[in-house]
Order: C-alpha cells, then structure tokens, then sequence
C-alpha cells in the first residue's frame, strides 16, 4: 500500500527533524536563543560515540558516554561562547551560533574525515509490517519511542518542577531573574547541557539511518527550525507533532501531487507552515504574549 | 537580621561618575530612607548593592564584602524591588511569586506568605493565572514587591515603591514595613518620594545630591531640617 | 459641561473587556475645550485603559470616543495622533540608545509628509522641513529644561527626566488633546510643583486640552478644572478636585481614610 | 560612503567648521583613493573590492530590515538571485543591462512586497522561519525554470564591457560600475535613514506600541522596510552578474542568505560602513584562510567569525568607531590643555 | 590611458613556468555538502603529483625536468568563490594552467574567462558535456572523464543488449548532472525492450530519499537506475528498497559505486545484481590486487594522504587526471599555454588508472577519455561484467 507506508515513511522521517528539534525547543525555552549549532553539535557527539564504539564499547554504552559528555560541553559552549551575547542584539547571538556550526563542522572533518561513517542502530534492524502492507522499521519505533519519553520528561520538567519555573524565569528575564537569587548562569549553562544531551541522543539515534558524516544534520535543520517554530517553540509535545505533520505532508504531497514531485516537496510543508503561521503567529502550540503599554 | 554598610562606594556606568564616595550605614532590623532629586543616585546606589552596577569601595553586609555576581548577592537575603516594572512579564502571576520563593526550602511558611500578601494585594490572588504583563502598572509594581517578600529577604531594598501605587495601597504598604520589620527582623533600605510617610515609619534617613551623601540622621532629625522639608515635604 | 466650553473629548458608555476582566464599564464623561481634566482611581481602575482607548491602541467593546466631534473609534490607531491626540506613557517609553533630540524628533513623525523617494533623494523641501522641525525640538527641550541633555542616549537619563522627553516627544506632534499618564511619579515634592506649573503652562502655551492621570492629590487639586474617579473600571465620581476628594467612596476605594 | 549613520541624526549646528572640513577632507581622499585603486592594483583586489560592494549592498538590505526595523530574514539570497537572473536572463536574450537592472529590481521588489504583506504580522522567529521558506523554494525553482534560468547550469554571459575610449581592462571597468552603483544606493539609504522614515523603522524596532503612537502605520512601515531590503538584494544581485557574469542556482542557496545575516553582524548593525566591513570579511577572510591551509579554510573561516564576535559583540564598525572616538578625545583634550 | 588594457591576466604565454617548476592551480569544493568528494579528487590528484615530484619531476620537451607546485583553493561549491580563486590563480600565483577545478557550477563560472583570457582550464572534475563538446569554441576548456551522458547510455547497452523485457525505475538527482545520466539512458533505450515505469527527482538537499525510493516500489520495477550523486543517499535509496521488500537490480551511478561508502552501509550483499561502470581500475577490487598501477595507487595515496579512502571514485579520477596532466606536459612540444592546448587537442594513450582496453583519446567533441564498462558487485567487491 502505497499511500500507507508513504505515512508511516513521513513519521520516520518526522521523527527525525523531531529529535533535533526537541533539543532547539530546550534550548529556546531555557535560555531564550535559537541555535543554528545545535545540529552540528550533535554530529560531534555522534562522532564521539562512534569513536568509542569503535574502540569496542558497547552501543547503548557509547551513546550513554557521548550523551554525558555533551552535557558537560554544552553547558562550557554557554559559559565561554555564548554568555557574552545574552542580552545583547539577538542576531548577534544567532551569528555566534553560525560561526559554532562552521566551526564545529570544521573541527569534525579534520578529525573524522569527511567521509561517511556506518553508526551502529541501538535497535534490532528489520522491522515490524510486510512489504505489501507497509512496514516500519525498529529503529524508527525505537526513535519514536525515545521521543516520547524526552516529551514527557520536559513537559514534566518545565510545567511541573522548580527548575522549569527557574529556567522560564532566567530565559524570559535574567536581570530580574538574579535579583531573585537564581543562579543564572549556571541555569543558562545547564539549559545549553541538556539541550546538548538530547541533541547527542538525537544525533546517534538518526545517525544509522542519515549516516556519519560531518554535515549529517544540515539538512535536518531546516526541517527541525520549522518544526519547533511551527509547534510553538516552547512545547516539546507540539514539536513531535509539528514535526510529523511535516514528514508525512512533504511525503503525501510529493506523491499524490503530480507537479510537485520529489525535487519540491519539501515545499510544502513549508508553505503550510507559512499559512498555519500567519493564521496564528505563536505557532500551534504557543501562547500569546500578552503584550501592553 | 542584617546590617548593611557602604564605605566610600564610587559607581558610574562606563565614563559617567554617578556615585562619589558615599557612605552609609543601615542597621539591623531598622528601616533607612534615601532622598534625593530626580537624578542623584539612588537608584543607582540601590542598583550597586545588589550588584547591578560595578563599583568601588566597601559595600558590607553583616561587616563582610558582598560578591559580586547580583544572583550571589540576592542568595546573601538581599531583595531588590527595582523602579518600574520588575516582574517578569511573560510568566503568570503565581509564577512570579513561585520564583520569588524558589530558593525557601520552608514551604509551609511560604504558603502562609502567600496568603498573607494575597490579603494585602487581593488583585494577586485574583489574577493568579494572568499573564503579568497585562496587570496595570500599579498591579505590577505590587507584584514585584510581594514576590520580593516571598523571598522572605533579610534586607529589602526598595526603589520608589510607591510608583505607581494608589494612596490608599501606599499607605498599607508603609504600614506593612514597620511590621515587617519587627516580626521577621527585616532590614529595610528604602527610596521613596512621599517623603512625609516613608519619614514617618523610617528610622533613619540619608539625602543624597548628585551621587553625594550630603545629610544623614534620625528620620525625625530629618523630616525637621529646613531644607528637606522643602524639597522633599512641601510644608 | 461645567464653565460653559464646548466639549472636546466626549466619552460614551465605553467599555472594555480582557477575558474575564473588565478594564472600562460604560464610562461616560466630557472634556471641555483648554480644560485640564484629572482621571484618578485604584490600581487598576481602568485608567490607562482609557487612554489606550482614546489612542486607539485598544479596541473597546463597546461605547464611543469623540474627540473634536470625530470618532476616534472609527480611525486606525496609527490614526489618531493625526486627530490630535498624542500621549505619554505611565512607564517611560523611549528609543533607550538614540538620543533625546532623536526621541523627541520621533513625535514630529506626523507633521511631516514626503515619499520614501523624496526622502532618499533629500530634496531640499524635505530638508527644509527637517530643520524647522530640529529647531522646534530644541525649542521644546529648552522649556522643558532639558536643554543639556539634548545629545544624551535617552536610557542614560534618570526615571524623572525620561518622563520629561516624554512629554517633549508628545508635544511636537502639536496636539489639540494631551493625555499623560502619571507625570509626576517618581519625582520628589517639590519638582511635583514643577510639573503642575509645567501642566498649566503647557495649556496656555499650545492652547492644549489635557487628560492627567496622577495619583498625587496635590498635583491634581493644583492643576485640574474637573476630575473623573474610576472604581474597577466604572466612574463613581466627577466633578472638582475637592469633591471628588471627598467623596465617600473614593475615599473607602481609592485614598483611604486620612 | 564610510558614514556610520548610527551618530545623532541631526548633525547641523552640532559640528565645528574645523570638524566640518575634516569631514570634507576625509570624503575627497575615500573617493581618491577609491578611484585610483583599480589601477594601481592586481585584478583579484580588483574583483574583490567589486565583490565586496556586490555584498555589502545585499548586508545594507538586510539592515534596513533587520538592523533599522527589527526584522528578521532568511530570505536575502532568494532576492539576490532574483535580482542576478534578472539581468543574465535579459541580457540572454539581448536587454540592455539597464533594461535588465530595473526588471530585476522589480521583480526582486514586487515579491519582497508580496512576501512581506501577510508576514509583517509576525516578527522573530516565526517571521525568521517564513523568510527561510524563500531560499529552500528558489533552488529547485530556479532549476526547474530553465526557459528563464538556464536551469542547473545556470547562464553565462558577458555584459558591461569596457568602452574602448576607456583603455581600461574588463575588472576595472566592473570595479567602477559596481563601485558607483554602490554608491549611489548608499547614498541614498543614508538619506533615508536620517530623517523621518529612519526615526520611524527604529521606534517599530524598539517597540510597536510606541511607533503607532506618533502616527507610524507599523504594518506599512514594515512592508516598506521588507521591500527596500529585497529590491537592495535585487540590485546586490544585478551588480553580482557584473562582476562574476554567470549566475546559477547554488548562489541562491540558504547558506549566501545566512552568510550575510553573519556578515551584517560582524560589521555591525545600523552602519553604512559595517556593512562593508561584513561584506569584506565574508569575501575576504576565506580567500585568506584559504591561503593558510585550502583543506582547513571552512575551520579557519568559522574560527575567525567566532574571534572577531567575542572581541567585538557589537561588530567591528561600532568597535572601529569607538576607538576613533577615544583618540579624537583625547587629542582634543591634549590640544585644549596646550591652548 | 591610465588602465591596463587588453587582457588583464598575463603578457606572456609561459606564466608559472620556471627552469625547476611548473605551477597549475585549482579550486575545490574542501568544504560544504561535497566536501567530502572534493577533498578526495584533490587528495587523488596529490598523491600522484608527490610521487612524480618526488622521482624529480617531468621532464619535458624543453629538456628541462620540472617539479609540480600545485596552488589549491577552496570554493566550498560556490561560483562566486570559484571566480575569486581563477582571479587569484592567475594574476596573483601567476600559474601555468588550472587543473581539475571541481564541479559542474563553478567551472562554467570561469570558463569564458578562462578562453577570453587563453588560460588552460584542463580535465575538470566534471562530467557535465559542455567541458567537452565543443572544443573548436572553447579551446581551453578540456574535460576528462567521460560524460554523465555516455554513462548513462553505457547502462542502457548493458540492459538493452540482454534483449528481455526490461522495466526500469529511474531516481535522479534536479540538476544538470541527474538529467544528463537520465537522458543518455533515454536515448540509449530508445525502441528497445527495455521501458521506464516510474521516474523520480529528489534535491541534494533531501535528508532521505525515503519517499522517492517507496513510491518507485510500487512499480516493483526490475531495475532500478540511481542517478544519486550522493553517497549516503545512495546508500539509504538501497537499504529502502530493501526494507520494502522491493530487491531490484541496481544500476548505480560510477561517482557513487564505492564499497565502503555506499555498497557497505546499504547492508546489500549483491545478491540479487547490482552494477555500476567505471574507467579506472577499482582500488578495492581484488582483480587487481597485483596490478602495478593500483598499488602504486594505494601506496601513493598512502604516503600522500594518510588516512584518505582511496576507494572512493573521486579520489582515482584526480590521480588519473593528475597522470594525464603529466603525460601532457612531458609531451608537449612548445612550453606555452598554446602549446599544452594543442598537445592536449591530440592526446592519446594510457595512463595509469584506466581499464584495460581504455585509453585516452582526444578529440574536438568529446573528453579524453569516452568508454565506460560496466562492472558488477560480487563477493564484497566490483568485477568487470564485459
Ligand atoms: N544606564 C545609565 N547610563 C549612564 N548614565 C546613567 C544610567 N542610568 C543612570 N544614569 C545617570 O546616573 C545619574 C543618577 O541616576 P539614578 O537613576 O541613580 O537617579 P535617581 O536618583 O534614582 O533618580 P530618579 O529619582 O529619577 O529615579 C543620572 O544623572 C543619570 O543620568
Ligand atoms: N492587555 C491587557 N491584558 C489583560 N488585562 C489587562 C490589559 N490591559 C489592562 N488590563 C487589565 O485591565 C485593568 C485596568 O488596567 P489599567 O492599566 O487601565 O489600570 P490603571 O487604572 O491604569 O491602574 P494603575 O493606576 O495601576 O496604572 C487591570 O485589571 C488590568 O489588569
Ligand atoms: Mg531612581
Ligand atoms: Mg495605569
């Protein structure tokens, strides 16, 4: 069935842009920036986890030790790098993510060569479904799956926990947030760790289907940008789905839609998202800010 | 219970000198009024407390230097309810208060806080899940102060609390202070332009002329100086 | 309408919702010709609501504003300084890196006309006009005292100066209607007195209506010919300063007790 | 054209005599030194000087929209290229180059006015994302258009000539082509932004509430700025088929529009000379990255842009300026205590 | 009177050339989406410059033997840079020649200025026909390998002389070079058995060719012709398939038929067909295991560029074009810029690298070298079919 397995294709495909997504939406919520670096940065773990692994580390092993690591250069990219722009013009801050990702992409192809690397799946390859009925493969359910759990612990984290509340507090203002106490670098830092841990996680988890290789997710960038703005940049459950709709309506329409073809569908969804987004600015899921004199 | 000192504190902001040498001394548990002309330095001195603004000389709280970083110097119990708007607009109202209180581990007592300022503010407890942003700017301003004593601050220091503020709250708040100060020991450095009623529940005063400390004394030394009484109470 | 002007500023039934809350609650008064009117009342009363009203930054749900006979309500909000009206802000509001003479000039956007080509060309017309606006801003900061702090970024001066540019900036769009919002906070006692001698030379000098919202009661038995109270959102006295100071509930609502 | 319009926009009255003739003195040697470059120098300076004009008109779009007004864009490349096909698509089928100048402006401005009439509803991101649709469309639009775009393979050709009176070669010719238009239409955003249009687009910046107040038509300033900003691409384009003389789809690409976005803050935002500065860093620091190691340029390249950043958050016009500023300060002081 | 007049870029027809060195320049893509193909065409190129220079160099007509000083640029794929590094090249290094500039886009970029200018822009690293067809007007333009065109009609030899009903799924990729194979395979099986079902595009860009590869299924054609530039693409278009339970004989395109970047990560094994063509000897192809050329080739690279994939296409085809540049020296007559066109304009046999029974053979219409066989994917490695 072909109209199914291009659905079940476009979720693969939407879980993709999500995982890297998931990580621009942390970082935006917790620190107010969009990093066009994030991408790149998980490349780097990725590579680092391929290293070990190649070393003969366990799968689930490397990618634990790559997941830790990043979150430890995270939170030292916000604190030498990034820290100087807060508050400052927020193209400059853009800018400065711009030059992390030529930099970061520079760095891995002098240490890992530009040509491709196999990553190992964390899953089972094969997968569930016939041919004739549309299958899915087990590192997409496995992805999907990490999703939902990295969904449900941010939910949980922004909407239900201290640290939530002190991390939209520092993002949406830090003088005041300081004069409360908060420690706010050290929230900004932690807010560019995690964001950077779930990017590593994204990053080893596309990695066995996009394969290694230093500009792996600059074509997903594009797609996870208008995912997050699309679902509101601030709701990781928004996000997920913002992302879905994209794979499986670029994949719909490049089928079905006889002009469009393959060349532009990425069109598409793009176009959608510009409708969707005049009709309400926020995103899907966002809030309006309330805004006065 | 804190006491907080400045010694021969010089602040500016890049080339421009605001603050020349001024000294000043708030004890504990007492309430301290700043006045001064539009443009003086009280801010600015309040500012270089909390560390906003770098400066020189000797600031001290409880006889030791305070850091530098403005979130250490809070986490020393220092509350800065800033001129104008200082809530985070974005968040809700019961978030901000939330944040205020993020660092108590007491939360009992701030429960009890929280109804007590919802009692004095009643518009906080109504609004509860607004956007802050969309309070009036008085609502604002009494939400910065309430989330300041969420904190449960040993010194408070407030810059024009009365901005904005409708007679009748101005006079509850300045009610509040004294009372504040007796049952939780608070240490209150205050600017305020209703002079006559800041003088009137203050301890001590200090007047500042541009970024000069140029009188200290008893609040009611103060309120009886000629010069004063012009400038700052019209009688 | 007391002392006999023709009124300017006609306000009927205006209400104004936000979800639950309601801002304004058929509010209804008039302002005369060169009055000075006081608007006074709780946190949160509505107020600066109002003015957002009149400026058209709000869209009321329902009611009328005519200023000058022409209904506000019916013009965009871009509109309405072209009518007459221009504002200050309750917390200052200004350009913080440009400088004072910059910010000031930003309110003489409406006098000036002239295409974008016109602009980039700089014909002489536009140049001229330029300058003639220059020398009315300076003239302008001159009274306001704010003569030296011309080329000062405008962030760098103190709370109480910022509000002055406000005003500077209000006035070169030559109002007929002046709306200000709390002009007096944050000043100490006696620069109060300045900004009600401000106030009313103001009007005699531009032949201005003014609206003033204020919390301090001095400044307001000083300056004003009429006061309207609001209590959340509705009017529950009017009239002049020393009777609505003593009406028993804005007394209970709003001054408390002496 | 080395104007920082960041200064007070009010200058009469303000300035000395003696500052004044400085001024004067300072514009005539910019313009010598500028005419005489080209033949004093090698073609490669030659074709990066063109270059970075080419560039820098492209960064000043981008200012006006997002230095001036607040704006962010995505899209810059997209009118670049627009612009760039305009006239190699009618000098193809044998336009004048002016012919070809106003069709791709035209065009360049029709769309960005288009484009900007829904999106000036939006602003950060979400206005940052629509932009970003513009590039990720026009590259296999461009390819699949290959009546008008030569497709793919995009189109050569060979126009603005050196007149034989002249006797100057090809890059020097294009140097004083591309270096007067330039000119001109810096000129002429300078003249913009000193008066009321300029005032306007930075209080929408700072706050909309605000502009709407003095009588600014936030929507309609918006477009204006989103216009101009792609008919500046649309010219930076005509001026890029001058001085390269071919076009093709990869100069559409997202990464030119981000390049620019970048170069704009390096330079420094609400400067004429900051954007020169960013066009030239984005022209020249890979050809000198590329001549320290060809295999580790992209590094090198990404390392500078970092290091300038950090050393300069502001960009380096502003960071040029106050370091000027600090000298004439100080010689000022020196003189008046020597008086 | 006060410019330089005339062409800019040098009085004289021997600029790079001194008694000891001759001096070619190129531009790469080093970074950017095809980085990783530039970075090996130039690695390519380099190992055999090293180990020539390293024997003391080539000895030419003059009798001079020269050393090989190779300027390289990068231009990350855009023309813009491409037309700065020319510029730079040629009146800054001042070299002889530009050799090998990478890719479709930024040669067309310099190519009228190279011939306006009489500067040799030889064997470029592109399979694009314009390079070649038409030397009479661009002179100084010179391709190399054979064209995407002859490629893509050598695959519909291989299926139209099986004389059987044959339907073919096509993906390309939207540019001159995906057009360019499709439409010498067209041509090739035009009136044949053979007929394409089902034809696809996709965008360098695309992170996968997920949707392209399931809607290709559903014609469950016998071959599938991929005309992916991209190695990974590639790679994930093959396991796709797979995954659907659609096992095809693939026809993969020579820039991207290397084993461990491709035919490994597909987790194909092969054993349902899959072909490619190539003109040089593959390094990883066992057949040639003891082939003087190939291990002269991966000692080399070794040597040159440590770490480098010498499997990877790009990586043979700079180091067969470096050798044909070299042949080109050592054979032309008179040292100028004329004199290598000319030489070249008659160019013809071995170089190292080739295919048995390949040679060059230069002609006005066409690159040098203008035959491909093709080859098939066996036990791990590629064998030749014909
Ligand atoms: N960010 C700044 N940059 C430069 N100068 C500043 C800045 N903020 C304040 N100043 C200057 O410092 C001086 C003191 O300002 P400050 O705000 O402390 O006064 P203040 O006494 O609080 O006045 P007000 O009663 O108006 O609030 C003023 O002259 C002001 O212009
Ligand atoms: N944009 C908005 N969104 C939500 N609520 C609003 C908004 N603007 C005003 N309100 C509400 O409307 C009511 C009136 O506000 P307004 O600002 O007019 O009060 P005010 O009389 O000016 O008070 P103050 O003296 O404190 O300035 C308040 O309860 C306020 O919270
Ligand atoms: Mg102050
Ligand atoms: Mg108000």
């Amino acid at each position: 069935m072909n109209l199914l397995q291009q659905v079940l294709d476009g979720l693969s495909s939407g879980s993709v842009y999500a995982t890297l997504a998931l990580a621009l939406v942390l970082v935006h919520r917790s620190t107010g920036i969009v990093n066009f670096a994030q991408g790149q940065m998980a490349v780097i773990s990725t590579y680092v986890a391929w290293t070990l692994y190649d070393a003969g580390v366990p799968v689930w092993g490397a990618i634990g030790a790559a997941i830790v690591l990043s979150l430890v250069v995270g939170a030292l990219v916000e604190r030498f790098l990034i820290r100087r722009f807060e508050g400052g013009e927020p193209l400059a801050a853009i800018v400065v993510t711009v030059g992390l990702l030529i930099s970061v992409n520079g760095l891995v192809s002098l240490i890992w060569g530009t040509v491709l690397k196999q990553f190992p799946s964390a899953f089972p390859s094969g997968g569930v479904g016939s041919g004739s009925g549309g299958t899915i493969g087990y590192g997409t359910l496995g992805t999907i799956g990490a999703l939902l759990v990295v969904v449900l612990a941010l939910n949980w984290l922004f909407r239900h926990t201290r640290l939530g509340l002190a991390f939209r507090a520092v993002a949406a203002n830090p003088e005041s947030s300081a004069l409360l106490g908060l420690p706010v670098g050290r929230l900004l830092m932690l807010g560019w760790g995690l964001a950077a841990a779930v990017g590593a996680l994204a990053g080893c988890l596309v990695a066995p289907k996009l394969y290694l290789a230093p500009e792996m997710m600059d074509s997903v960038l594009t797609y996870a940008l208008a995912a997050a703005v699309l679902g509101g940049l601030n709701s990781a459950l928004g996000t997920v789905l913002a992302a879905w709709f994209i794979g499986v309506v670029e994949n719909l329409a490049g089928t079905y839609v006889s002009f469009v073809g393959g060349d532009m569908k990425i069109a598409v969804p793009l176009v959608l998202m510009v409708l969707i987004l005049l009709l309400k600015p926020e995103g899907v899921f966002g809030h309006k800010e309330v805004r006065r004199v | 219970m804190s006491t907080l000192e400045l010694r021969g504190v010089h602040a500016g902001y890049g080339k421009a000198q605001v603050l020349h040498d001024v000294s000043l001394h708030v004890g504990d548990g007492s309430i301290t009024t700043l006045l001064g002309a539009n443009g003086a330095g009280k801010t600015t001195t309040l500012r270089a407390i909390s560390g906003l603004v770098r400066s020189t000389g000797e600031i001290l709280i409880d006889g030791r230097p305070i850091p530098s970083a403005p979130d250490a110097v809070a986490r020393l119990g220092v509350a800065h309810v800033p001129q104008g708007r200082g809530t985070i607009g974005q968040l809700s109202v019961d978030d901000n208060l939330k944040a205020g209180a993020l660092l108590r581990r007491d939360r009992v007592q701030a429960r009890a806080d929280l109804r007590r300022l919802r009692e004095l503010f009643p518009v906080l407890g109504e609004r509860a899940q607004s956007q802050a942003a969309g309070l009036s700017g008085g609502e604002q301003q009494m939400l910065a102060i309430a989330r300041a004593l969420m904190g449960r601050p040993s010194i408070l220091l407030l810059d024009e609390p009365s901005l904005g503020l409708a007679p009748l709250i101005t006079k509850e708040l300045f009610v509040l202070l004294p009372r504040l100060r007796d049952e939780w020991g608070l240490t209150v450095l205050v600017v305020e332009q209703n002079a006559d009623l800041a003088l009137s529940v203050g301890d001590h005063a200090v007047v500042l002329e541009s970024g000069r400390v140029v009188l200290t004394g008893t609040a009611r030394e103060i309120s009886g100086h000629d010069e004063v009484r012009r400038a700052y109470l019209g009688n | 309408m007391n002392h006999g002007t023709q009124a300017l500023v006609e306000v009927r039934d205006l209400t104004l919702r936000f979800g639950g809350v309601t801002a304004l609650a058929d509010v209804a008064f008039d302002v005369g010709e060169r009055q000075i009117c006081g608007l006074v009342g709780p946190n949160g009363a509505g107020k600066s609501s109002l003015f957002n009203c009149v400026n058209g930054y709000y869209r009321p749900s329902g009611g009328s504003i005519r200023v000058g006979g022409v209904d506000v309500l019916s013009v965009p909000a871009h509109r309405t300084v072209r009518l007459g009206i221009a504002r200050t802000f309750q917390h200052p509001t200004l350009q913080p890196d440009r400088t004072v003479l910059d910010n000031v000039l930003l309110g003489g956007h409406s006098t000036l006309s002239g295409t974008v080509l016109s602009a980039m060309l700089a014909l002489p017309g536009e140049r001229r006009r330029e300058r003639e606006l220059v020398t009315r801003a300076r003239e302008l900061l001159g009274s306001l005292g704010l003569a030296g702090a011309e080329r000062t970024s405008a962030g760098d001066l103190p709370y109480g100066s910022q509000k002055r540019v406000e005003i500077a900036r209000a006035l070169l769009s030559g109002p007929r209607l002046l709306l200000l919002d709390e002009p007096a906070s944050g000043l100490t006692h006696s620069e109060v007195g300045e900004v009600g001698e401000l106030i009313t030379r103001i009007r005699a000098d531009h032949g201005l209506t003014v609206i003033v919202v204020e919390h301090h009661m001095g400044l307001i038995s000083a300056v004003t010919d009429h006061v309207v109270a609001l209590v959340s959102g509705r009017k529950v006295a009017e009239g002049t300063a020393q009777a609505v100071q003593s009406d028993p509930v804005v007394v209970s609502a709003y001054l408390g007790a002496a | 054209m080395s104007v920082v319009v960041d200064e007070p926009a009010v200058t009469d009255g303000g300035g000395t005599s003696r500052r004044r003739r400085g001024r004067a003195l300072t514009a005539v040697a910019l313009v010598l030194v500028f005419a005489v470059f080209p033949l004093v120098m090698s073609p490669f300076a030659n074709l990066q000087v063109t270059l970075i004009l080419v560039y820098a008109v492209a960064i000043l779009g981008l200012d006006i929209l997002v230095g001036w007004t607040g704006q962010v864009s995505l899209g810059q490349s997209a009118f670049f290229g627009i612009g760039a096909y305009g006239v190699a698509a009618g000098a193809v089928h044998g336009w004048p180059v002016w012919a070809g100048l106003l069709l791709g402006t035209a065009v360049a401005g029709v769309v960005g006015c288009l484009v900007a009439i829904p999106a000036a509803r939006l602003r950060g991101y979400a206005l940052g994302m629509i932009t970003l649709t513009l590039p990720v469309v026009a590259v296999p639009l461009a390819k699949r258009m290959e009546v008008v775009t030569g497709g793919a393979q995009g189109l050569n050709v060979t126009i603005v000539q050196a007149p034989g009176w002249t006797g100057l070669a090809a890059d020097q010719w294009r140097y004083y082509v591309v270096g007067i238009g330039a000119a001109i239409v810096f000129a002429l955003a300078a003249a913009l932004r000193r008066g009321r249009f300029g005032r306007a687009f930075d209080a929408i910046r700072v706050n909309e509430a605000l502009a709407t107040a003095q009588g600014v038509h936030v929507t309609r300033y918006k477009v204006l700025a989103f216009t101009l900003s792609s008919v500046y691409g649309g010219v930076a384009g005509v001026l890029y088929v001058v001085a390269v003389q071919f076009i093709s789809p990869e100069t559409l690409v997202l990464t030119l529009s981000i390049s620019m976005l970048a170069g704009l803050a390096i330079g420094g935002l609400r400067s004429l000379l900051g954007c020169v500065l960013g066009a030239a860093f984005y022209v020249v620091v890979p050809n000198l990255t590329g001549s320290v190691s060809a295999g580790q340029s992209y590094l090198l390249y990404g390392v500078c842009l970092l290091v300038v950043m950090l050393l300069m958050p502001r960009g380096v016009a502003p960071a040029l300026g106050h370091a000027v500023r600090r000298v004439a300060n100080r010689r000022e002081r020196a003189a008046a205590s020597g008086e | 009177a006060c410019g330089r007049g005339g062409t800019s870029s040098s009085g004289s027809q021997t600029p790079g050339i001194t008694d000891t060195t001759v001096k070619i320049g190129a531009s790469y893509a080093l970074s950017g989406p095809l980085a990783a193909n530039g970075t090996a065409a130039m690695n390519g190129a380099k190992s055999y410059f090293d180990a020539i220079n390293a024997q003391g160099g080539v000895k030419m007509s003059d009798g001079k033997t020269r050393k090989i000083e190779v300027v390289k640029y990068d231009d990350g794929y855009d023309p813009a840079r491409a037309v700065q590094n020319y510029k730079k090249l040629t009146t800054q290094d001042n070299v002889f020649a530009l050799f090998q500039t990478f890719g479709t886009a930024p040669n067309l970029a310099i190519m009228d200025s190279a011939n306006a200018e009489k500067v040799p822009q030889l064997f470029v690293h592109s399979g694009a026909a314009v390079f070649s067809q038409d030397q009479q007007a661009k002179p100084y333009t010179v391709g190399w390998q054979p064209t995407y065109e002859t490629e893509g009609a050598a695959y519909a030899k291989f299926l139209t002389a099986q004389d059987k009903d044959v339907t073919v799924a096509v993906i390309s990729q939207n540019d001159d070079l995906g057009k360019a194979f499709v439409n010498g395979f067209t041509s090739g099986i035009a009136g044949s058995k053979v007929k394409i079902v089902a034809q696809e595009t996709y965008q360098a860009t695309d992170p996968t060719l997920d949707s392209q590869v399931t809607k290709l299924a559903a014609s469950k054609a016998d071959v599938l012709f991929s005309a992916i530039a991209i190695p990974k693409l590639t790679a994930g278009a093959l396991s796709k398939a797979a995954e659907l339970g659609w096992n095809p004989e693939h026809l993969l395109v020579s820039l991207v038929s290397s084993v461990d970047q491709v035919i490994k990560p597909s987790g194909l094994d092969g054993s349902h067909g899959i072909y490619s063509t190539a003109f040089v000897k593959a390094a990883d192809d066992q057949q040639w295991a003891t082939d003087k050329d190939v291990q002269d080739y991966i000692a080399r690279m070794k040597t040159s560029a440590p770490g480098a994939d010498p499997t990877v296409p790009n990586a043979a085809w700079g180091y067969g074009a470096a050798a044909t540049l070299v042949k080109a020296l050592q054979e032309t007559k008179t040292v100028t810029r004329d004199g290598l066109v000319q030489e070249i304009q008659s160019l013809s046999g071995a170089v190292p690298l080739l295919l048995p029974g390949l040679e060059l053979h230069a002609s006005l219409d066409g690159p040098p070298i203008k035959e491909l066989h093709v080859q098939q994917f066996k036990d791990g490695k590629w064998s030749l079919v014909d």
